[in-house]
């Protein structure tokens, strides 16, 4: 990639028991995807406070992936969709912000789907870099 | 390379039987490209012959020019002229069960064929039809004597009746240079 | 909806109105019986045949086979058509364009050349599904329409291949043993009949009937046979290539290979006008290359 | 948490892992990174951190620089975060002072071909683990006691060899089967490859065995309904679906002296009530009242309520023994286990599904299960194979395999059911053995036959005159006079079309995880993968366990395999749940939830957001704040996510731990 070129932050928060094992397994299978994605391990995304959410876009991050087990397949057997509710009313917030609602997104990837998860991830860097730096990071510029 | 016998008869008996690499290696992609299938995937089960209405009663094995897709044996596929007899019943897709569709392989070497100018007359000539009347199966007096009888204009409300649609159809066909070629490897065949 | 009539765009193709126009002719007057009015596509052309003309380049039968549907899309009606080879191409084609951003722009860069641009804003229905689906018309509907039962026939229904198959790619879910143009049937009082390998090819898609016309011979030979076995009186299908191989070929099956069949092929529009009341005169019968009067002189 | 505040002091290791990680991208220039960070002391590198010299350099590091907190950039925290944990311990730290910077499932391994992209994403890993490591504390693991009992889901093979294994082994062992009896679908097979054991014969000592084995509480016709609790402690409650019919126990305990259902059958004779049996697939009848068949344990008669019209009539024939109740309705109870097994299982793929193989459509075609019930002895038909059309003893047989397996369309399953070829083989041998002059065709794609014995199996089969057909069967048709059967394919070793016209055709439909299972996969906390079955902890090291500590798996449930397998697994599986039973207690990661009281306002929201009823408001010097009860908390988190005054400290995954993570990321940090 040439110097000096723009390339977005993103953010992700991954629950231990399906998303991280299931990033795991694409990396077994060496599934490649794109190096644009930071992780966070959590045991549950129930953990993810919106807070987290917040302070990840207010230090610039471009994007913000949330990703648990599939709904009824969590360890602990809701967070995720306590986590789920909580990221709908997240993206409202950042629309008020004037942050396209569309940089936060929430995805279940079980143990098993690999593949699947290089296709988020793929997906993610994608629709981050069509959107380009975040409104708050260009205010900042 | 050949061996240099004298007789060639015995030259062609003894000719080489292995098959090597590939003739064109990119074979492989193009089938895959023209027909938006998995050719590779391929698993030779049979299921494809299995479910041909044409093998039964030819030589025609569906089965082999997926083979032949797979491992890019490009000549051999586009000249064994057991290509043209797939009906397209696509009753061989339907239960293939790796979900290939082996009757879009078919079609796709048909394609590659016509690159090698190796297309029979009868597809050739509905080409030409359709370039001059918009129809493959144009009208004719008799029918035209039949559709008044019916109450029907004479001509249907197609390229027919208004063949002022015709030089749009053209356009399309020419910018593909479709009928010029059928046009030439009809002319070729003749001499 | 106009006037309590569901409209379509009426997509001929070719064998119909240039070989079996009772077909196109039963078409028009027995759908307007059952509340479908089926409107002229003008300029339309060959669809064109998935078989002859897509073996040689597929490109081009994307492109053209968008023309005509672009055709409709002007005149903001879904398509209707009568024949399966039609149906390939019409509603496959368009299916395929709405759903992959790379084929359509493919197309739409050469449909500039002619100003036209494939939209993706109508979709393409065989006049037999329109029929079975209670929604437009239904079996009761038709049912109702009928005032000459053809009670006492033995109807052998052949599906064609192109309307079912690839059945991943069709609304319909099951293309191994249907029975929805059965219950068609036996809605004009006829009796369906079931016969061996009912699915099978008639023989002459793929350009087959063209390439090697013994070959394609052979195939409807062998569904001959079986529609015999099964006692058939006629054999419906909703596919004028269908009927052309069935028909003609009989004849060229007895020319070919000495063997005389006659058995009388109707496409279903033609079955339908029978049932609706329609004279055999209304549906060139006549034109059929089997004498079709061994069935008429049942119902008539 | 009170130890004095020092300074952190942090050491760093990247791992080279061979070429898995250095092939890919730049370890020196991670560690050489890695000095620049705030309270990195000291930064090393190694070949294979995991081994004895790199876990040393850990240790060493430690007493020699005064560490307090270790990162270690190497592969997933998921298989090596245990050794390192152990390394930090023995240099003197305590081991939760120890966090890992995946830099390999998710960096070298999937970034193969981009090293400066994947070089600053390790980089960007070992700031964010460096960032996290300087607010570690010292935690401690709660050791919880384990109940002296395990449970058992399932009671086929593998279900009952698991439960034999534990009571043998001296626990206390819930048995628990949803139907009527024991014995699962080995007791449905006449007999079992490549020995040709009768399957009845070998399984029914088993079957005895578990009916009067102190150790084994037996509960059939009864269901999982809940499950609560974690490792060592759960509290299962069962639902015992109501029988109509009393055992002798029961009957006492209702004070029917000598009462209770001894399985005469007198009631099976009256009962003017006739149903197809499921045992038999339908091929033969049962009553209203009824058993599966002779063999049943416990010997037990079920009434099927949505059958029975309750006219009595077996009520009268029982008499004395009072064993009938009409009104029985379901009942629950719970039982507290240590560790539990789940063997619950397949069922057959509907191969109906696939229209071009005619079943359902033609009488004909049958599965093998049909089949083994048909040829069996004690089947529908005493042994005697007969087509379903006209009774008619078959000459001619074809077995097509991968029916439903290996496929790709979506309508069937993509994975090779796995025991398919090895018993059509059987089926062949056996009728060419009770027929004489029956032909067996077999179509095949390939034979798999890897287990012991099993290629000499197929070499026997070949021997006694079954004909192989290298060919996937296209579709069969039915010749509607004969009710034959012409079986297409094609021979693609001879590249000729096959119209095989036989008396029958047997499909070896696919298998499937048993219908109606996932409720209770969901309540045991355990995966499924992509295929369905149900997840195992490793596939090579842990193939018993499941991310669910004190959750084991056997047999079929986990993924198609057969009698043997089943049986290894099963043993497996009792070995590991007994493990954590006769150790007395385990060990919990101490993710334990904590309420910050100064900061509570005591609004509760947290106390239903939590699964496991962990959290309590309570009085405390005046306010309302809430309590956590540490043995139920098992460290979701879920309630600190949603604390809106910041009041709920989770141990490991703090909030200051996860904002520093995420400051690290976006805001850099080096010096």
């Amino acid at each position: 990639m040439a110097e000096g070129e723009w390339q977005p932050k993103i953010l992700a928060i991954i629950c231990n028991w399906c998303s991280y094992a299931g990033a795991d397994l694409a990396g077994s299978a060496r599934t490649q995807y794109p190096p644009d994605v930071r992780a966070i391990r959590v045991m549950c995304t129930g953990r993810v406070d919106p807070l987290f959410i917040m302070k990840a876009f207010a230090d610039g991050a471009d994007g913000v992936l949330v990703s648990g087990c599939h709904f009824g397949d969590c360890h602990y057997i809701a967070g995720n969709f306590k986590c789920a509710k909580r990221m709908f009313l997240m993206k409202s917030v950042l629309k008020d912000l004037g942050i396209e609602d569309n940089r936060l997104r929430m995805t279940f990837v079980s143990a098993s789907e690999g593949a699947k998860w290089a296709k988020v991830i793929e997906d993610v860097v994608k629709t981050v870099t069509d959107l380009g730096p975040s409104p708050l990071n260009q205010l900042q510029q | 390379m050949a061996k240099g016998y004298n007789d060639p008869a015995m030259e062609k008996k003894f000719q080489d039987r292995y098959y090597h690499a590939a003739d064109n290696p990119e074979f492989t992609k193009e089938v895959e490209r023209i027909g938006r299938t998995m050719a590779h995937m391929c698993y030779q089960c049979g299921t494809c012959t299995g479910s041909c209405p044409s093998a039964p009663r030819s030589s025609y094995r569906i089965r082999k020019f997926v083979r032949r897709a797979v491992m890019g044996l490009e000549r051999e596929a586009l000249t064994d002229p057991d290509l043209w007899l797939c009906t397209t019943c696509y009753s061989c897709t339907d239960r293939c069960p790796r979900g290939i569709a082996p009757t879009d392989i078919i079609m796709a070497m048909r394609n590659l064929a016509f690159k090698w100018d190796i297309v029979p007359r009868n597809f050739l000539k509905t080409i030409q039809l359709i370039y001059t009347t918009g129809h493959g199966v144009p009208n004719n007096d008799v029918n035209r004597a039949a559709r008044v009888k019916l109450g029907l204009d004479a001509e249907p409300e197609t390229t027919h009746k208004y063949p002022e649609f015709l030089p749009g159809i053209q356009k399309i066909m020419d910018h593909y240079k479709m009928k010029e070629n059928a046009d030439r490897i009809l002319s070729e065949g003749e001499h | 909806m106009h006037n309590g009539m569901h409209e379509y765009a009426f997509f001929l193709g070719c064998i119909a109105p240039n070989r079996y126009p009772g077909c196109e002719a039963a078409a028009i007057k027995t759908s307007r019986n059952v509340g479908i009015e089926l409107l002229p596509l003008k300029g339309a052309s060959c669809c064109p045949a998935p078989g002859a003309f897509g073996a040689v380049d597929l490109s081009v039968w994307y492109a053209m086979a968008a023309r005509n549907i672009i055709l409709a899309e002007e005149m903001g009606k879904d398509i209707a058509l009568i024949c399966n080879g039609c149906y390939k191409s019409i509603y496959e084609v368009n299916e395929r364009l709405k759903e992959h951003d790379d084929l359509r722009d493919q197309v739409n860069e050469v449909l500039a050349e002619v100003d036209m641009e494939f939209k993706g804003t109508i979709d393409v229905y065989h006049l037999a599904e329109l029929y079975y689906d209670p929604k437009i018309c239904g079996v009761e509907k038709i049912r109702e329409s009928v005032v000459r039962p053809l009670d006492g026939t033995k109807i052998a229904v052949h599906y064609g291949c192109h309307l079912l198959k690839p059945i991943k790619e069709r609304r319909f879910t099951d293309a191994e043993n249907p029975m929805w143009i059965e219950e068609l049937v036996d809605a004009l009082g006829a009796e369906s009949v079931q016969y061996r390998n009912k699915m099978q090819c008639c023989g002459a898609g793929g350009g087959v009937r063209g390439f090697d016309l013994a070959h394609s011979l052979d195939i409807t030979n062998e569904k001959l046979i079986n529609v015999t076995e099964a006692g058939a009186d006629a054999i419906t299908e909703v596919c004028p290539f269908c009927q052309l191989q069935y028909d003609r070929g009989q004849i060229e099956i007895k020319e070919k290979f000495g063997i005389e069949w006659n058995i009388p092929v109707l496409h279903y529009n033609e079955l339908l006008g029978l049932a609706q009341g329609m004279s055999p005169q209304e549906l060139a019968l006549d034109l059929h290359g089997i004498d079709c009067k061994p069935f008429l002189d049942k119902i008539l | 948490m009170a130890e004095e505040k020092k300074q952190p002091r942090i050491g760093v290791f990247v791992c080279h892992c061979g070429t898995n990680i250095a092939g890919s991208l730049d370890v020196k220039a991670v560690q050489d990174y890695a000095r620049t960070l705030p309270g990195v002391i000291v930064a090393d590198e190694y070949q294979y951190m995991c081994s004895t010299p790199g876990q040393k350099k850990i240790d060493d590091a430690i007493k020699e620089h005064d560490l307090t907190g270790i990162v270690v950039a190497a592969c997933s925290p998921r298989l090596h975060e245990p050794t390192f944990r152990t390394a930090t311990k023995e240099g003197g730290l305590n081991p939760f002072r120890f966090e890992m910077a995946n830099i390999r499932e998710q960096n070298s391994w999937v970034h193969m071909h981009d090293y400066e992209g994947a070089t600053d994403k390790a980089k960007d890993a070992v700031r964010i683990a460096v960032a996290k490591a300087a607010l570690l504390e010292d935690l401690y693991p709660k050791s919880v006691p384990v109940e002296h009992a395990a449970m058992v889901v399932g009671a086929g093979v593998g279900g009952i060899q698991a439960a034999l294994d534990l009571a043998s082994a001296g626990i206390k062992t819930y048995l628990i089967e949803k139907t009527p009896t024991i014995g699962g679908r080995m007791s449905q097979l006449d007999k079992t490859f490549p020995t040709l054991d009768c399957s009845q014969c070998i399984l029914t000592p088993k079957m005895v065995d578990v009916g009067r084995h102190p150790n084994i509480e037996l509960h059939t016709y009864t269901e999982v309904e809940a499950v609560e609790g974690y490792i060592g402690n759960f509290d299962i409650t069962l639902r015992k679906k109501a029988r109509g019919v009393m055992t002798p126990t029961e009957a006492t305990a209702k004070g029917i002296v000598g009462g209770g259902c001894n399985g005469c059958g007198d009631c099976d004779a009256v009962c003017p009530v006739i149903k197809p049996n499921p045992f038999e697939f339908g091929m033969k009848p049962r009553k209203a009242i009824y058993i599966y068949h002779p063999q049943v344990v416990p010997l037990i008669y079920t009434i099927d309520f949505d059958s029975c019209v309750k006219c009595g009539l077996c009520v009268e024939a029982c008499g004395e023994k009072k064993a009938i109740d009409l009104n029985m309705e379901d009942s629950f109870e719970t039982v507290k286990v240590g560790t539990v097994i789940l063997a619950t299982g397949y069922d057959m793929f509907p191969i109906e599904k696939k229209r071009e193989w005619g079943y359902k459509q033609f009488d004909n075609v049958i599965t093998s299960l049909e089949f083994e019930r048909l040829i069996c002895a004690s089947g529908p038909t005493g042994g005697h194979l007969i087509r379903p059309s006209d009774g008619a003893t078959p000459k001619k047989v074809a077995f097509v395999l991968c029916a439903g397996s290996r496929d790709n369309t979506g309508v069937g399953k993509p994975y090779c059911s796995r025991f398919c070829c090895m018993y059509s083989l059987k089926h062949a041998h056996q009728i060419t053995e009770k027929i004489p002059g029956c032909q067996a065709y077999i179509f095949y794609m390939d034979i798999r036959s890897f287990g012991k014995m099993y290629e000499e199996f197929y070499y026997r089969i070949q021997d006694e005159g079954t004909k192989f057909i290298r060919g996937r069967v296209a579709n069969i048709l039915e010749d509607a006079k004969t009710k034959n059967l012409h079986v297409y394919a094609e021979d693609t070793l001879l590249g000729q079309p096959v119209d095989m016209v036989v008396d029958m055709v047997v499909l070896a439909a696919a298998v499937e995880p048993t219908q109606n299972i996932d409720p209770v996969r969901k309540m045991f906390g355990v995966s499924c993968s992509q295929d369905g079955w149900m997840l195992e902890a490793h596939p090579k090291l842990n193939p018993c366990g499941t991310t669910t500590a004190g959750v084991f798996l056997a047999g079929v449930c986990q993924g198609p395999k057969d009698i043997p397998d089943t049986v290894a697994q099963a043993e497996g599986a009792a070995s590991a749940a007994s493990i954590p039973i006769h150790m007395g207690k385990v060990e919990l990661e101490p993710y334990f939830a904590q309420c910050i009281e100064e900061k509570c306002a005591g609004c509760g929201m947290c106390t239903n957001l939590c699964p496991y009823s962990a959290l309590d408001l309570v009085e405390k010097n005046g306010r309302t704040v809430m309590q956590v009860t540490e043995a139920k908390c098992k460290g979701c988190g879920t309630c600190g996510g949603f604390c809106p005054g910041g009041a709920i400290y989770m141990q490991h995954f703090t909030t200051p731990q996860i904002v520093a993570q995420i400051d690290a990321f976006l805001l850099g940090g080096e010096q």
